[in-house]
Protein backbone atom coordinates (compact mmCIF):
# COMPACT_ATOMS: atom_id res chain seq x y z
CA UNK A 1 0.00 0.00 0.00
CA UNK A 2 1.47 3.24 -1.31
CA UNK A 3 -1.37 5.63 -0.10
CA UNK A 4 -0.43 9.20 0.36
CA UNK A 5 -0.36 10.38 3.66
CA UNK A 6 -3.14 13.13 3.56
CA UNK A 7 -1.99 16.63 4.27
CA UNK A 8 -1.91 17.75 7.88
CA UNK A 9 -4.84 20.10 9.16
CA UNK A 10 -3.05 23.47 9.07
CA UNK A 11 -1.37 24.69 12.36
CA UNK A 12 -3.20 28.23 13.58
CA UNK A 13 -1.61 30.48 16.26
CA UNK A 14 -3.64 33.70 17.42
CA UNK A 15 -2.82 35.73 19.74
CA UNK A 16 -3.92 39.31 21.22
CA UNK A 17 -1.15 40.84 23.52
CA UNK A 18 -0.01 43.96 25.36
CA UNK A 19 3.30 42.93 25.36
CA UNK A 20 6.01 43.19 23.04
CA UNK A 21 5.67 40.82 20.24
CA UNK A 22 8.60 38.35 20.27
CA UNK A 23 9.79 37.17 16.91
CA UNK A 24 12.02 34.63 17.70
CA UNK A 25 9.78 32.77 19.67
CA UNK A 26 7.24 32.46 17.17
CA UNK A 27 10.09 31.49 14.14
CA UNK A 28 10.27 28.68 16.37
CA UNK A 29 6.80 27.89 16.48
CA UNK A 30 6.30 27.85 12.66
CA UNK A 31 9.71 25.72 12.20
CA UNK A 32 8.22 22.54 9.79
CA UNK A 33 10.81 20.51 7.87
CA UNK A 34 8.40 20.20 5.47
CA UNK A 35 7.90 23.29 4.06
CA UNK A 36 10.11 25.42 2.13
CA UNK A 37 9.10 28.99 2.31
CA UNK A 38 8.83 30.98 5.53
CA UNK A 39 7.43 34.84 5.02
CA UNK A 40 7.21 37.44 7.75
CA UNK A 41 5.16 40.43 8.19
CA UNK A 42 5.89 42.97 10.52
CA UNK A 43 3.65 46.12 10.84
CA UNK A 44 5.71 48.53 12.97
CA UNK A 45 5.18 52.53 14.37
CA UNK A 46 6.98 54.37 12.41
CA UNK A 47 8.23 58.20 13.71
CA UNK A 48 6.99 59.97 10.79
CA UNK A 49 3.79 60.46 8.88
CA UNK A 50 4.32 62.95 6.46
CA UNK A 51 5.66 66.14 8.24
CA UNK A 52 3.98 65.21 11.34
CA UNK A 53 6.05 63.09 13.98
CA UNK A 54 4.33 60.23 15.73
CA UNK A 55 4.92 59.49 19.67
CA UNK A 56 3.50 56.80 20.25
CA UNK A 57 0.44 54.30 18.76
CA UNK A 58 -2.26 52.61 21.03
CA UNK A 59 -4.31 49.76 19.80
CA UNK A 60 -7.71 48.71 20.91
CA UNK A 61 -9.39 45.37 20.24
CA UNK A 62 -12.97 44.05 20.67
CA UNK A 63 -10.89 41.28 21.68
CA UNK A 64 -13.53 38.04 21.49
CA UNK A 65 -14.53 39.65 17.89
CA UNK A 66 -11.32 40.18 16.45
CA UNK A 67 -9.78 36.51 18.06
CA UNK A 68 -12.57 34.78 16.10
CA UNK A 69 -11.90 37.11 13.07
CA UNK A 70 -8.52 36.39 13.05
CA UNK A 71 -8.87 32.86 13.31
CA UNK A 72 -11.42 33.11 10.12
CA UNK A 73 -8.92 34.84 8.20
CA UNK A 74 -6.01 32.58 9.03
CA UNK A 75 -8.31 29.55 8.38
CA UNK A 76 -9.28 30.83 4.73
CA UNK A 77 -5.68 31.74 4.27
CA UNK A 78 -4.17 28.47 4.83
CA UNK A 79 -7.01 26.88 1.94
CA UNK A 80 -6.80 29.37 -0.20
CA UNK A 81 -2.41 29.48 -0.36
CA UNK A 82 -1.79 25.95 0.97
CA UNK A 83 -0.45 26.96 4.02
CA UNK A 84 0.86 24.64 6.31
CA UNK A 85 1.01 26.63 9.34
CA UNK A 86 0.25 30.60 9.99
CA UNK A 87 0.68 33.12 13.15
CA UNK A 88 -1.12 36.12 13.58
CA UNK A 89 -0.30 38.31 16.62
CA UNK A 90 -1.23 41.66 17.35
CA UNK A 91 -0.44 43.50 20.08
CA UNK A 92 -2.80 45.73 21.93
CA UNK A 93 -2.11 49.36 24.10
CA UNK A 94 1.04 51.59 23.35
CA UNK A 95 2.99 50.06 20.83
CA UNK A 96 5.94 52.62 20.55
CA UNK A 97 8.00 54.05 17.41
CA UNK A 98 9.89 51.09 16.05
CA UNK A 99 8.05 48.61 17.68
CA UNK A 100 5.92 45.80 16.14
CA UNK A 101 1.87 46.17 16.24
CA UNK A 102 1.16 43.57 14.07
CA UNK A 103 3.82 40.00 13.25
CA UNK A 104 2.24 37.42 10.33
CA UNK A 105 4.32 34.44 9.85
CA UNK A 106 2.98 31.64 7.49
CA UNK A 107 4.58 28.61 5.75
CA UNK A 108 3.88 26.81 2.86
CA UNK A 109 5.74 23.96 0.49
CA UNK A 110 6.63 26.43 -2.33
CA UNK A 111 7.22 30.03 -2.00
CA UNK A 112 4.24 31.05 -4.22
CA UNK A 113 1.68 30.35 -1.28
CA UNK A 114 3.29 31.94 1.44
CA UNK A 115 4.28 35.29 -0.26
CA UNK A 116 0.51 35.70 -1.66
CA UNK A 117 -0.59 35.12 1.74
CA UNK A 118 0.81 37.71 3.73
CA UNK A 119 -0.64 41.05 1.38
CA UNK A 120 -3.61 39.08 1.26
CA UNK A 121 -4.29 38.92 5.23
CA UNK A 122 -2.98 42.60 5.43
CA UNK A 123 -5.77 43.70 3.56
CA UNK A 124 -8.60 41.87 4.90
CA UNK A 125 -7.08 42.53 8.47
CA UNK A 126 -7.30 46.32 7.91
CA UNK A 127 -10.60 46.13 6.22
CA UNK A 128 -12.42 44.47 8.69
CA UNK A 129 -10.78 43.47 12.25
CA UNK A 130 -12.40 45.19 15.03
CA UNK A 131 -9.17 46.68 16.05
CA UNK A 132 -8.81 50.57 16.49
CA UNK A 133 -5.43 52.69 16.02
CA UNK A 134 -4.76 56.16 18.49
CA UNK A 135 -1.89 58.15 17.06
CA UNK A 136 -0.09 60.39 19.74
CA UNK A 137 1.84 62.81 17.36
CA UNK A 138 4.57 65.29 19.38
CA UNK A 139 1.78 68.15 18.65
CA UNK A 140 0.00 66.41 21.53
CA UNK A 141 -2.74 65.88 19.32
CA UNK A 142 -3.94 62.03 19.34
CA UNK A 143 -6.64 61.30 17.48
CA UNK A 144 -8.28 57.82 16.37
CA UNK A 145 -7.11 57.02 12.98
CA UNK A 146 -9.98 56.45 9.94
CA UNK A 147 -8.44 54.88 6.85
CA UNK A 148 -9.70 56.61 3.69
CA UNK B 1 -36.99 46.94 24.87
CA UNK B 2 -33.89 48.50 26.00
CA UNK B 3 -30.63 46.35 24.82
CA UNK B 4 -27.28 47.01 25.78
CA UNK B 5 -24.56 48.04 22.75
CA UNK B 6 -20.98 48.12 22.90
CA UNK B 7 -19.32 50.61 21.80
CA UNK B 8 -15.24 51.02 21.04
CA UNK B 9 -12.29 53.55 20.16
CA UNK B 10 -13.72 56.86 18.61
CA UNK B 11 -17.93 55.85 19.60
CA UNK B 12 -16.89 55.08 23.13
CA UNK B 13 -14.83 58.34 23.52
CA UNK B 14 -17.94 60.41 21.54
CA UNK B 15 -20.63 58.66 23.55
CA UNK B 16 -18.20 58.92 27.17
CA UNK B 17 -19.43 54.98 27.90
CA UNK B 18 -18.16 52.02 26.75
CA UNK B 19 -21.89 50.80 26.41
CA UNK B 20 -24.87 52.77 25.80
CA UNK B 21 -28.61 51.22 26.10
CA UNK B 22 -31.32 51.97 23.41
CA UNK B 23 -35.03 51.42 22.98
CA UNK B 24 -35.70 48.78 20.29
CA UNK B 25 -39.27 47.74 18.37
CA UNK B 26 -39.62 43.82 18.70
CA UNK B 27 -38.36 42.16 15.72
CA UNK B 28 -36.04 44.95 15.33
CA UNK B 29 -33.23 44.84 12.41
CA UNK B 30 -29.92 46.41 12.46
CA UNK B 31 -31.08 49.17 10.70
CA UNK B 32 -33.00 49.95 13.43
CA UNK B 33 -30.42 49.48 16.05
CA UNK B 34 -28.25 51.99 14.46
CA UNK B 35 -30.88 54.37 13.86
CA UNK B 36 -31.99 54.21 17.73
CA UNK B 37 -28.42 55.01 18.46
CA UNK B 38 -28.23 58.16 16.30
CA UNK B 39 -31.60 59.29 18.29
CA UNK B 40 -30.95 58.89 21.75
CA UNK B 41 -26.99 59.41 21.40
CA UNK B 42 -26.38 62.19 19.14
CA UNK B 43 -22.74 62.85 20.09
CA UNK B 44 -22.50 59.22 17.91
CA UNK B 45 -24.50 60.71 14.91
CA UNK B 46 -21.96 61.99 12.64
CA UNK B 47 -19.56 58.84 13.15
CA UNK B 48 -22.70 56.46 12.89
CA UNK B 49 -22.97 56.22 9.36
CA UNK B 50 -19.59 55.14 8.84
CA UNK B 51 -20.16 51.80 11.28
CA UNK B 52 -21.12 48.95 11.02
CA UNK B 53 -23.07 46.78 13.31
CA UNK B 54 -21.94 43.28 15.09
CA UNK B 55 -24.70 40.99 15.97
CA UNK B 56 -22.74 37.97 18.17
CA UNK B 57 -19.25 38.90 17.13
CA UNK B 58 -20.44 38.98 13.26
CA UNK B 59 -20.89 41.64 11.13
CA UNK B 60 -24.40 42.04 9.52
CA UNK B 61 -26.86 43.96 6.41
CA UNK B 62 -29.44 46.28 7.17
CA UNK B 63 -31.69 44.19 7.15
CA UNK B 64 -30.47 41.79 9.36
CA UNK B 65 -33.55 40.60 12.21
CA UNK B 66 -31.57 40.99 15.39
CA UNK B 67 -32.35 37.86 17.70
CA UNK B 68 -33.12 38.51 21.08
CA UNK B 69 -30.32 37.78 23.34
CA UNK B 70 -27.93 38.40 20.97
CA UNK B 71 -24.75 40.53 21.75
CA UNK B 72 -25.03 44.16 19.72
CA UNK B 73 -21.81 45.88 19.22
CA UNK B 74 -21.19 49.23 17.27
CA UNK B 75 -18.31 48.70 15.33
CA UNK B 76 -16.66 52.10 13.72
CA UNK B 77 -13.97 52.13 11.11
CA UNK B 78 -11.53 49.63 12.14
CA UNK B 79 -7.47 50.53 11.84
CA UNK B 80 -5.27 47.75 13.10
CA UNK B 81 -2.31 46.44 11.40
CA UNK C 1 12.25 77.06 4.29
CA UNK C 2 10.06 74.21 4.51
CA UNK C 3 12.42 72.19 2.22
CA UNK C 4 11.23 68.40 2.42
CA UNK C 5 14.02 66.46 2.87
CA UNK C 6 15.05 63.67 0.23
CA UNK C 7 14.80 60.46 0.33
CA UNK C 8 17.98 58.67 1.49
CA UNK C 9 19.37 56.13 -0.46
CA UNK C 10 18.06 52.97 0.40
CA UNK C 11 20.59 50.96 2.47
CA UNK C 12 21.97 47.32 1.17
CA UNK C 13 23.35 44.33 2.59
CA UNK C 14 24.17 41.70 -0.05
CA UNK C 15 26.42 38.15 1.44
CA UNK C 16 27.28 35.13 0.01
CA UNK C 17 27.93 32.53 3.19
CA UNK C 18 28.60 29.23 3.90
CA UNK C 19 27.31 29.76 7.56
CA UNK C 20 23.80 29.25 8.57
CA UNK C 21 22.13 32.30 7.94
CA UNK C 22 21.81 34.99 11.31
CA UNK C 23 18.38 36.50 10.76
CA UNK C 24 18.20 37.87 13.81
CA UNK C 25 21.27 39.78 13.48
CA UNK C 26 19.84 41.21 10.25
CA UNK C 27 16.53 42.19 12.26
CA UNK C 28 18.74 44.35 13.35
CA UNK C 29 20.23 45.55 10.59
CA UNK C 30 17.21 45.99 9.17
CA UNK C 31 15.71 48.03 12.05
CA UNK C 32 14.85 51.89 10.80
CA UNK C 33 11.81 53.91 13.11
CA UNK C 34 10.98 55.62 9.90
CA UNK C 35 9.67 52.32 7.80
CA UNK C 36 6.27 50.63 9.12
CA UNK C 37 6.61 47.68 6.88
CA UNK C 38 9.09 44.78 7.68
CA UNK C 39 8.94 41.90 5.11
CA UNK C 40 11.49 39.01 5.24
CA UNK C 41 11.40 35.66 3.25
CA UNK C 42 13.09 32.40 4.40
CA UNK C 43 13.59 29.62 1.47
CA UNK C 44 14.30 26.63 3.58
CA UNK C 45 15.43 23.20 3.18
CA UNK C 46 12.52 21.22 3.00
CA UNK C 47 12.55 16.96 3.69
CA UNK C 48 9.73 15.69 0.74
CA UNK C 49 10.18 16.69 -2.67
CA UNK C 50 7.01 14.56 -4.22
CA UNK C 51 7.70 11.01 -2.57
CA UNK C 52 11.19 11.92 -2.02
CA UNK C 53 13.50 12.33 0.97
CA UNK C 54 16.00 15.56 0.80
CA UNK C 55 18.65 14.84 3.04
CA UNK C 56 20.13 17.86 2.11
CA UNK C 57 21.36 20.57 -0.35
CA UNK C 58 24.55 21.99 -1.64
CA UNK C 59 24.53 25.32 -3.20
CA UNK C 60 27.27 26.10 -5.59
CA UNK C 61 27.92 30.08 -6.87
CA UNK C 62 29.66 31.57 -9.47
CA UNK C 63 30.45 34.23 -6.42
CA UNK C 64 31.49 37.20 -8.01
CA UNK C 65 28.77 37.74 -10.86
CA UNK C 66 25.69 36.29 -8.36
CA UNK C 67 26.90 39.08 -5.84
CA UNK C 68 26.94 41.69 -8.79
CA UNK C 69 23.39 40.36 -9.75
CA UNK C 70 21.76 40.27 -6.18
CA UNK C 71 23.36 44.16 -5.85
CA UNK C 72 21.75 44.72 -9.05
CA UNK C 73 18.31 43.79 -8.33
CA UNK C 74 18.35 44.87 -5.12
CA UNK C 75 18.38 48.57 -6.29
CA UNK C 76 16.12 48.01 -8.58
CA UNK C 77 13.78 46.81 -5.82
CA UNK C 78 14.66 49.64 -3.99
CA UNK C 79 13.27 51.86 -6.77
CA UNK C 80 10.73 49.98 -7.77
CA UNK C 81 8.99 49.67 -4.63
CA UNK C 82 10.03 52.57 -2.89
CA UNK C 83 12.25 50.23 -0.23
CA UNK C 84 14.51 52.21 2.43
CA UNK C 85 16.68 48.95 3.71
CA UNK C 86 16.83 45.41 1.71
CA UNK C 87 19.34 42.43 2.59
CA UNK C 88 19.72 39.29 0.81
CA UNK C 89 21.64 36.74 2.10
CA UNK C 90 21.94 33.39 0.10
CA UNK C 91 23.83 30.70 1.99
CA UNK C 92 26.35 28.19 -0.25
CA UNK C 93 27.86 25.07 0.69
CA UNK C 94 25.61 22.05 2.48
CA UNK C 95 21.95 23.12 3.88
CA UNK C 96 20.81 20.31 5.84
CA UNK C 97 17.03 20.19 6.09
CA UNK C 98 15.32 22.99 8.11
CA UNK C 99 18.21 25.58 7.48
CA UNK C 100 17.54 28.56 5.25
CA UNK C 101 19.43 29.07 1.78
CA UNK C 102 18.02 31.98 1.50
CA UNK C 103 16.85 35.02 3.59
CA UNK C 104 15.05 38.21 2.38
CA UNK C 105 14.95 41.35 4.24
CA UNK C 106 13.09 44.47 3.69
CA UNK C 107 11.28 47.48 4.88
CA UNK C 108 9.61 50.45 3.51
CA UNK C 109 7.07 53.17 4.83
CA UNK C 110 4.00 51.43 3.56
CA UNK C 111 3.08 47.46 3.32
CA UNK C 112 2.43 47.60 0.16
CA UNK C 113 6.03 48.03 -1.04
CA UNK C 114 7.87 45.67 1.35
CA UNK C 115 5.27 42.56 0.73
CA UNK C 116 5.78 43.35 -3.29
CA UNK C 117 9.27 43.14 -3.45
CA UNK C 118 9.52 39.61 -2.29
CA UNK C 119 8.02 37.96 -4.50
CA UNK C 120 9.31 39.76 -7.28
CA UNK C 121 13.14 39.44 -6.19
CA UNK C 122 12.52 35.47 -5.38
CA UNK C 123 11.22 35.21 -9.44
CA UNK C 124 14.14 37.04 -10.76
CA UNK C 125 16.95 35.48 -8.37
CA UNK C 126 15.53 31.86 -9.34
CA UNK C 127 15.43 32.84 -12.92
CA UNK C 128 18.85 34.46 -13.31
CA UNK C 129 21.16 34.66 -10.50
CA UNK C 130 24.16 32.49 -10.91
CA UNK C 131 24.05 30.29 -7.82
CA UNK C 132 23.23 26.51 -8.58
CA UNK C 133 21.31 23.97 -6.76
CA UNK C 134 22.69 20.27 -5.74
CA UNK C 135 20.05 17.77 -4.44
CA UNK C 136 20.82 14.84 -2.19
CA UNK C 137 18.27 12.03 -1.67
CA UNK C 138 17.94 9.39 0.96
CA UNK C 139 18.26 7.00 -1.54
CA UNK C 140 21.59 8.22 -2.56
CA UNK C 141 20.99 10.13 -5.90
CA UNK C 142 22.55 13.16 -5.81
CA UNK C 143 21.67 15.68 -8.67
CA UNK C 144 22.23 19.27 -10.24
CA UNK C 145 18.54 20.79 -9.92
CA UNK C 146 17.52 22.18 -13.49
CA UNK C 147 14.32 23.96 -13.03
CA UNK C 148 11.51 23.27 -15.58
CA UNK D 1 43.63 31.88 -30.02
CA UNK D 2 42.68 30.15 -26.71
CA UNK D 3 40.40 31.03 -24.25
CA UNK D 4 39.48 30.57 -20.93
CA UNK D 5 35.77 29.31 -20.28
CA UNK D 6 34.65 29.06 -16.64
CA UNK D 7 32.32 25.93 -15.92
CA UNK D 8 29.82 25.40 -12.73
CA UNK D 9 27.68 22.78 -11.32
CA UNK D 10 26.37 20.54 -13.70
CA UNK D 11 28.66 21.99 -16.63
CA UNK D 12 31.66 21.65 -14.35
CA UNK D 13 30.63 18.13 -13.11
CA UNK D 14 30.29 16.82 -17.12
CA UNK D 15 33.33 18.79 -18.18
CA UNK D 16 35.07 17.16 -15.28
CA UNK D 17 37.01 20.42 -14.87
CA UNK D 18 36.33 24.35 -13.49
CA UNK D 19 37.19 25.40 -16.51
CA UNK D 20 38.01 24.64 -20.61
CA UNK D 21 40.12 26.41 -23.03
CA UNK D 22 38.43 26.98 -26.39
CA UNK D 23 39.78 27.90 -29.86
CA UNK D 24 37.86 31.05 -30.94
CA UNK D 25 38.35 32.81 -33.99
CA UNK D 26 38.83 36.62 -34.06
CA UNK D 27 36.11 38.58 -33.71
CA UNK D 28 34.52 35.42 -31.78
CA UNK D 29 30.12 36.15 -31.04
CA UNK D 30 28.64 34.93 -28.01
CA UNK D 31 27.39 32.16 -30.76
CA UNK D 32 30.85 31.38 -31.77
CA UNK D 33 31.96 30.36 -28.24
CA UNK D 34 29.17 28.18 -27.33
CA UNK D 35 29.86 26.14 -30.26
CA UNK D 36 33.29 25.75 -29.62
CA UNK D 37 32.41 24.64 -26.78
CA UNK D 38 29.81 21.87 -27.97
CA UNK D 39 32.88 20.70 -30.46
CA UNK D 40 35.57 20.51 -28.28
CA UNK D 41 34.06 18.96 -25.21
CA UNK D 42 31.07 16.84 -26.48
CA UNK D 43 30.06 16.14 -23.03
CA UNK D 44 28.84 19.40 -22.73
CA UNK D 45 26.58 18.58 -25.86
CA UNK D 46 23.62 17.95 -24.05
CA UNK D 47 23.56 20.79 -21.70
CA UNK D 48 24.28 23.14 -23.96
CA UNK D 49 21.13 24.55 -25.19
CA UNK D 50 20.15 25.17 -21.41
CA UNK D 51 23.27 27.48 -20.89
CA UNK D 52 24.05 30.81 -20.99
CA UNK D 53 27.31 32.99 -21.73
CA UNK D 54 28.28 35.29 -19.28
CA UNK D 55 30.72 37.94 -20.29
CA UNK D 56 32.90 39.56 -17.42
CA UNK D 57 29.73 38.73 -15.43
CA UNK D 58 26.98 39.71 -17.39
CA UNK D 59 24.56 37.61 -19.79
CA UNK D 60 25.15 38.32 -22.81
CA UNK D 61 22.68 37.57 -26.75
CA UNK D 62 23.64 35.32 -29.15
CA UNK D 63 25.51 38.27 -31.15
CA UNK D 64 27.60 39.74 -28.75
CA UNK D 65 31.39 40.31 -30.02
CA UNK D 66 33.50 39.21 -27.31
CA UNK D 67 36.32 41.45 -26.31
CA UNK D 68 39.67 40.53 -26.12
CA UNK D 69 40.66 40.08 -22.47
CA UNK D 70 37.24 39.60 -21.54
CA UNK D 71 36.26 37.00 -18.77
CA UNK D 72 33.96 33.98 -20.49
CA UNK D 73 31.77 32.04 -18.04
CA UNK D 74 29.18 28.84 -19.43
CA UNK D 75 25.77 29.50 -17.04
CA UNK D 76 23.86 26.23 -17.40
CA UNK D 77 20.34 26.53 -15.82
CA UNK D 78 20.56 28.30 -12.53
CA UNK D 79 18.26 27.27 -9.44
CA UNK D 80 18.75 29.02 -6.63
CA UNK D 81 16.92 30.84 -3.83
Amino acid sequence: MTARVPAAQPRIHIELTDQAIDLPRLRVWLRDVDTGAHAWFEGVTRRMTGDRQTVQLAYEAFAPMATKQLRQLAQQAAMEFELRAIAIVHRLGVVPVGEASIVIGCCSAHRVGALAALPWLMDRIKADVAIWKQEHFADGVHQWVHPT
Amino acid sequence: MPREVLLFAAAAELAAARTIAVDLPPAATADDVLAAIGQQVPALAELLPACRLAVDQTFVGPSFSVPAGAELALIPPVSGG
